[in-house]
């Protein structure tokens, strides 16, 4: 601005885009308004915000598409409590500032009842506070234990923590002898999180690693890193912490540099778009992963076997696509929240709170979950399993 | 030690040739335009993703590749004659959000049109590495720094020994002569654009096999692109392709021998070192203040 | 006391010697006009003495002081201000403000007072304001005080540089190829603007294609070739100089 | 015609939209809106003074930004200073930063300026991912609560309150700085360097000052948002942010700083409204950005003045 200008030109328009501006603002709440009038006929509403785009996409995106799928299929089935079901989504594009905005959006906007979301934990932890202080019910869908270690009263969660992956690589190498083992992880929140706990639990596993590499977000060649593991001296296993396309092309990269070393990564692969992606060099890669994974080879008495393959066969014939075991943790955050809302017979925040923390012996896709007040995730290592890639598919590791 | 040595170096020469390959489109569409084109990464997405779909769809592999690097110059024209030409006056900021906002629509796009899953594209001749004492290098490599160089070639071909080619360079040097004497400067813009669609869709085609592509993979690959076409001095598509391998190399040696967690940092650094000495890259043109 | 001399001045981009070992004086007072065939490094010459360029070799002196390292801004804060060829006016800014901004010497530059908006910053944006609108009557622009300076035609941005460098209280103005691309009335008026500027007091170095108007107006002409001092002297002497002939025959003979 | 008037006008009316915004919101959610806009567009006007005024462009503020978010969290969480305390530490820490960095970045020009200032964020987003144990990683990090004096400002009716409070500062700041010699001399570098250098200015010395400036007030902005938000991640400090900011300048009209808030409220208003397009989120709004700025290129505020009063006219064309 400066110079001369034509006055009542500036003023006007300033107040027309102010206004603009508020009417903007205001329409938002505007809608607020008229959708939360008449309480009893209304649906229940059931909030999520997930990284549906962004860097944790591949988390976000099966996790919508299984509660779009469970709530049509719960609505089918004539509702909760005898009334419809709705699912208000938001997109936090991985952005946990966005992610913030959309809990506030949820439960002052759209005043739902209960939030299942958060794909990383990152988003998770950066809404702790207003779920907390809001008194609203949220069971995260991320990795990290601290999530709900110590415990928060309003936030419980579904996945496995990452610690517990880590664990089972740990054992599983153990179990082969191998205890000198070099790592590659991604710079992303999952890669940096899995590098963290497999730091933190090396001494107790009686794992050494000898070398620690990273590598950057777009990346398309970790020939580098691996080159350097692979020339340290007695490493006897390699890790990959990582997600998305890196666990393809570090495969490839490992199949590359001729490397024959065992070769482990994380439930981040376990998608068969890492098996296709690598393109025959996923073969003896073990991972650890849902039982989901597996379903087929699981035992007939598995505790898993019938809701996992309900679930996959239903993800399957309705996307077209093959499951992942991230949707798996989107499928139990809502059969434990639409339980505690049936048990509880109404959705009085206090009430299925407390209902959720009940939650007793409940078999969901990825184990078998009993929370209590001092446990906000209840569920055990058990269902955890190690698969390997063989023949361009996944086998139950025994 | 030397096949540790050789074997960044060739990750560092693959990954720098196709910095390099993304990095021409930004120098051609500078020269034409002085606009820095930040759709240059979803060109390479198209190129990929489509032969992908392509192939899935029943398309043999010649033809899908054909069809997505078709797919890729309609959308650069596009995106030429109906974003960039209307604003043709506006300044070069302006421009270069208008070209965001575009790589946002097509990224968009992609992920509404295909998905957002990660797809590998078979590689031209297989994966069976080439043992160079002691380091392997993917025949795939081979393909992307070999056709990096007929690229290059052709490219020195047409702007030294064509009519047409000669007449970009003349725009690039001088807009106002170029079309005194009657070179159409609006068809050069889109000529620019036409060759910088094509090439990143070659780029998206050849790196696919070694990279994966996904709706995203363009965004890292366009940053890059954009950082070798600076180093290398922008307008200069030579300099873009040597400044691409700076940019791998440095990627590459920082991760092997220094610390990989900051091989990013250590290449930006090197990329701010270099414009530190040289403001207008290693092969910028020379910007005599005149008055 | 010479204003400005210079010592075995000498400019070279690669290898091309734009100006060669040149020594020239000027004494205050007047107008004194440095002509040359083209590419005699006249230009050149005007972007050593303001700063511009930095020279390859020798010395600058301003008013006996060696100057040859100071910079643009400090040569134009001891009183040395100039216009360009090609004009440089800020066409991001109202015509006004071009002159403003060169008031900027002479005002509040303080950034506490700027930040709070103090009086004394007020103070000193009014009588910018003040000073730019009377030297833009001064020089024939009353018109285009409120206007935007991309509206103003040619004629009047070549004016408004003239305007825009008084406005820094210079001793010594040099303007190069101020009647260039102008009408031969508006050339009329620059010439009838130069001698009035002159007549203020502030030395007036001149470089101009347009002999006429230099042979009129000079007290003194300097020629120089090849970036070297040829010859020099009044008007008269300059048009019987034998090397000056020699210098233009066939190439600038013809005095447009 | 009184040439500071518009100033003033602008600014009061600025002052009357903030004071009355608040009987049109109603719960937390538009609050928090409202305050994400009001510290956008704060980033916004001191960026503009940069890239709109002085014509240096910049695609690493959002290092700034996030750099003085980080120094508040990270000074209060692991240091024990008071937030206010932290909060000027981090201010002092990004002047002095900006300080040194700017004189070698802004020797560089145009597209080699913006590679230089992307190349700075980018580096500085990198350290803030790696430096796991000070910045919690990209998992980010808790922030403490913010205390101004004993004070502590806990809802968002309070928080909004700073938030415009610090808008409105900036922008009187910004305003002062436009209209006196030395904004005209930041505007004078814009218009031509090398003739701004002949007028007695030293161009190098007010392209860094004005660096610094609209580095430290990214730098409080983020502080404020740290504290406000509770929770901070390395995603503030991503390229991506940067170029937001840069979107919301150009968009809202360069070389004005009203123009400069109003890009800030659109572009954090319309994703909120665009939600629901769902899957087609993405891609209407990059055909959104690009249809505003291809029909309106000069910025919403200038095409729109422009379009209410016919002979208005907006001094920056560049």
């Amino acid at each position: 601005m400066g110079g001369d200008l034509n006055l009542g030109a500036i003023h006007m328009l300033k107040l027309l885009t102010k206004c603009a501006a508020i009417v903007a603002v205001g329409a938002l709440g505007f809608t607020g308004a008229l959708v939360s009038q008449a309480k009893a006929d209304e649906p229940i509403k059931i909030g999520t915000f997930l990284s549906v785009t962004g860097g944790a996409s591949f988390l976000g995106d099966p996790e919508l598409k299984t509660m779009q799928m469970f709530i049509e299929d719960l609505n089918a089935n004539g509702g909760l409590l005898g009334r419809k079901v709705e699912l208000i989504h938001y997109d936090s594009k991985t952005s946990s500032e966005e992610a913030g905005t959309f809990v506030k959006r949820l439960i002052f906007q759209d005043k739902v009842d209960i939030i299942v979301g958060g794909s990383t934990t990152g988003n998770t932890m950066a809404v702790i506070k207003q779920i907390q202080k809001n008194e609203i019910p949220f069971i995260s869908l991320a990795g990290a234990g601290v999530i709900i270690d110590p415990v928060k009263k309003w936030v419980f969660k579904t996945p496995h923590t990452d610690k517990v992956a880590v664990a089972k690589i740990f054992k599983d190498m153990k179990s082969r002898n191998l205890s000198k083992i070099g790592i590659l992880s991604g710079n992303g929140g999952f890669g940096k999180s899995c590098q963290k706990n497999a730091r933190a639990l090396a001494g107790s596993a009686g794992i050494e690693i000898l070398a620690d590499e990273t590598h950057g977000k777009g990346d398309t060649d970790m020939t580098p890193q691996i080159t350097s593991i692979k020339s340290t001296a007695g490493v006897q296993a390699f890790l990959y912490c990582g997600f998305g396309a890196p666990t393809s092309i570090v495969a490839k990269n490992f199949k590359q540099l001729g490397l024959t070393i065992p070769h482990y990564q994380t439930h981040g692969s376990a998608s068969m778009r890492f098996i296709k992606g690598a393109d025959g060099a996923a073969e003896g890669i073990r991972i650890p992963a849902a039982a989901l994974l597996v379903v087929d080879q699981l035992a007939d008495d598995h505790p898993q076997k019938a809701v996992a393959s309900a679930y996959k066969a239903a993800y399957e014939s309705r996307y077209n696509d093959s499951i992942s075991t991230f949707g798996g943790h989107a499928y139990d955050g809502l059969l434990i929240a639409t339980q505690a809302i049936e048990r509880a017979g109404s959705t009085d925040k206090e009430t299925v709170r407390a209902e959720i923390e009940k939650t007793n012996n409940l078999v969901g896709v990825d184990g078998i979950f009993t929370m209590s007040p001092n446990d906000h995730l209840g569920l055990n290592e058990g269902s955890f399993v190690m698969v390997v890639v063989k023949d361009g598919g996944w086998k139950l590791s025994q | 030690m030397l096949a540790e040595f050789l074997q960044y170096l060739i990750s560092g020469v693959t990954v720098g040739a196709i910095y390099g390959l993304v990095g021409i489109g930004f120098s051609i569409i500078y020269n034409s335009s002085q606009v820095i084109n930040f759709t240059q990464g979803e060109f390479v997405m198209i190129g990929g993703m489509a032969t992908v779909s392509l192939i899935s769809a029943g398309v043999p592999m010649p033809l899908a590749m054909l069809g997505a690097v078709a797919l890729a110059t309609i959308v650069g024209v596009a995106l030429e004659k109906f974003c960039i030409e209307p604003s043709r006056n506006a300044p070069v900021v302006t421009l270069i959000i208008i070209t965001i906002g575009a790589s946002i629509f097509l990224r968009g796009t992609a992920e509404v049109l295909w998905d957002r899953n990660f797809h590998s594209l078979v590689p031209i001749s297989g994966d069976n590495p080439i043992d160079i004492a002691g380091a392997k290098l993917l025949p795939q490599s081979i393909w992307i720094v070999g056709s990096l160089m007929v690229i290059v070639c052709g490219l020195w071909l047409f702007f030294n020994r064509t009519l047409l080619g000669k007449a970009m360079l003349a725009t690039s040097y001088n807009r106002l002569a170029a079309q005194l004497v009657g070179i159409e400067v609006r068809n050069i813009l889109l000529l620019s654009f036409v060759l910088s669609s094509t090439l990143g869709a070659v780029a998206g085609i050849l790196i696919a096999p070694i990279s994966m592509t996904y709706s995203t993979v363009g965004v890292m690959l366009g940053l890059k692109g954009f950082s070798a076409a600076i180093v290398g001095g922008l307008g200069n598509p030579m300099g873009a392709i040597l400044g691409g391998l700076i940019v791998g190399i440095a990627e590459a040696m920082t991760a092997g021998y220094i610390s990989s967690a900051y091989k990013d940092a250590v290449a930006f650094i090197i990329i701010l070192a270099v414009l530190f000495f040289m403001p207008n890259g290693l092969f910028g043109r020379k910007v005599v203040e005149k008055v | 006391m010479s204003l400005i001399s210079v010592e075995h001045l000498t400019k070279s981009f690669g290898g091309i010697v734009a100006v060669n070992e040149l020594d020239l004086t000027i004494e205050p007072g007047g107008i004194v006009s440095i002509i040359g065939p083209n590419g005699a490094g006249k230009t050149t010459l005007f972007n050593l003495l303001s700063g511009i360029y930095q020279p390859t070799a020798g010395r600058i002196f301003f008013a006996d002081e060696d100057v040859t390292d100071l910079s643009c801004h400090e040569l134009a804060g001891i009183g040395l201000s100039r216009t360009f060829q090609n004009v440089q006016s800020f066409m991001n800014m109202s015509a006004l403000e071009n002159v403003m901004v060169g008031c900027h010497l002479h005002s509040n530059q303080r950034f506490i007072d700027t930040l709070l908006q103090l009086p004394s910053i007020k103070k000193s944006n009014r009588e910018c304001r003040d000073t730019a609108i009377e030297l833009m009557t001064y020089v024939g622009l009353k018109d285009y005080i409120s206007a935007p300076a991309d509206r103003l035609p040619y004629g009047a941005l070549k004016r408004l540089e003239i305007a825009r460098a008084l406005a820094t209280r210079p001793r010594v103005l040099l303007l190069d190829e101020p009647a260039a691309g102008l009408n031969p009335r508006e050339t009329q008026e620059i010439d009838d603007l130069i001698r009035d500027i002159a007549k203020q007091g502030t030395t007036v170095m001149l470089v101009e294609h347009d002999m006429k108007l230099v042979m009129g107006i000079s007290d003194r002409i300097i020629v120089i070739d090849h970036g070297q001092w040829l010859a020099e002297g009044t008007a008269e002497e300059i048009r019987h100089n034998p090397d000056v002939i020699a210098a233009y025959l066939g190439e600038q003979g013809r005095n447009r | 015609m009184n040439w500071r008037q518009p100033h003033t006008g602008g600014m009061v009316m600025l002052l009357a939209v903030m004071a009355v915004l608040p009987l049109f919101l109603d719960n937390s959610f538009q609050y928090e809106i409202a305050i994400k806009v009001a510290l956008n567009a704060a980033v916004c006007v001191g960026l503009n003074l940069l890239i709109g005024y002085t014509g240096q462009i910049s695609l690493g503020h959002a290092g700034f930004f996030a750099l003085g978010a980080y120094s508040s969290a990270i000074l209060t969480d692991r240091y024990g200073l008071p937030p206010m305390a932290a909060m000027l530490t981090g201010a002092l820490g990004v002047g002095l930063l900006s300080f040194i960095i700017a004189r070698p970045i802004l020797k560089l020009k145009g597209h080699y300026l913006a590679m230089g200032t992307l190349g700075m964020g980018v580096i500085i987003s990198i350290v803030l991912n790696q430096e796991a144990d000070f910045t919690g990683g990209p998992d980010g990090m808790s922030v403490a609560a913010l205390t101004i004096f004993g004070w502590e400002p806990v809802t968002e009716f309070q928080w909004y309150w700073i938030a415009v409070g610090f808008l409105a500062l900036c922008v009187w700041l910004s305003l002062n700085l436009i209209n006196s010699p030395v904004g005209r001399a930041l505007r004078a570098v814009h218009g031509s360097e090398i003739a701004a250098r002949t007028m007695g200015i030293d161009t190098t010395h007010y392209k860094v000052l004005v660096f610094v400036v609209s580095a430290v007030m990214a730098c409080l902005a983020g502080s404020l948002f740290a504290h406000y938000n509770g929770y901070i991640t390395p995603s503030k400090a991503d390229f991506f942010y940067s170029i937001e900011l840069v979107t919301m300048v150009v968009l809202g009209g360069m070389a004005s700083t009203f123009g400069a808030v109003i890009g800030a409220v659109v572009l954090t208003v319309v994703p909120q409204v665009l939600t629901v397009f769902e899957n087609y989120e993405m891609m209407v709004f990059g055909g959104v950005l690009m249809g505003m700025i291809i029909f309106m290129h000069k910025g919403l505020l200038p095409t729109l003045s422009e379009f209410i009063g016919k002979r208005f006219h907006e001094p920056d064309k560049r």
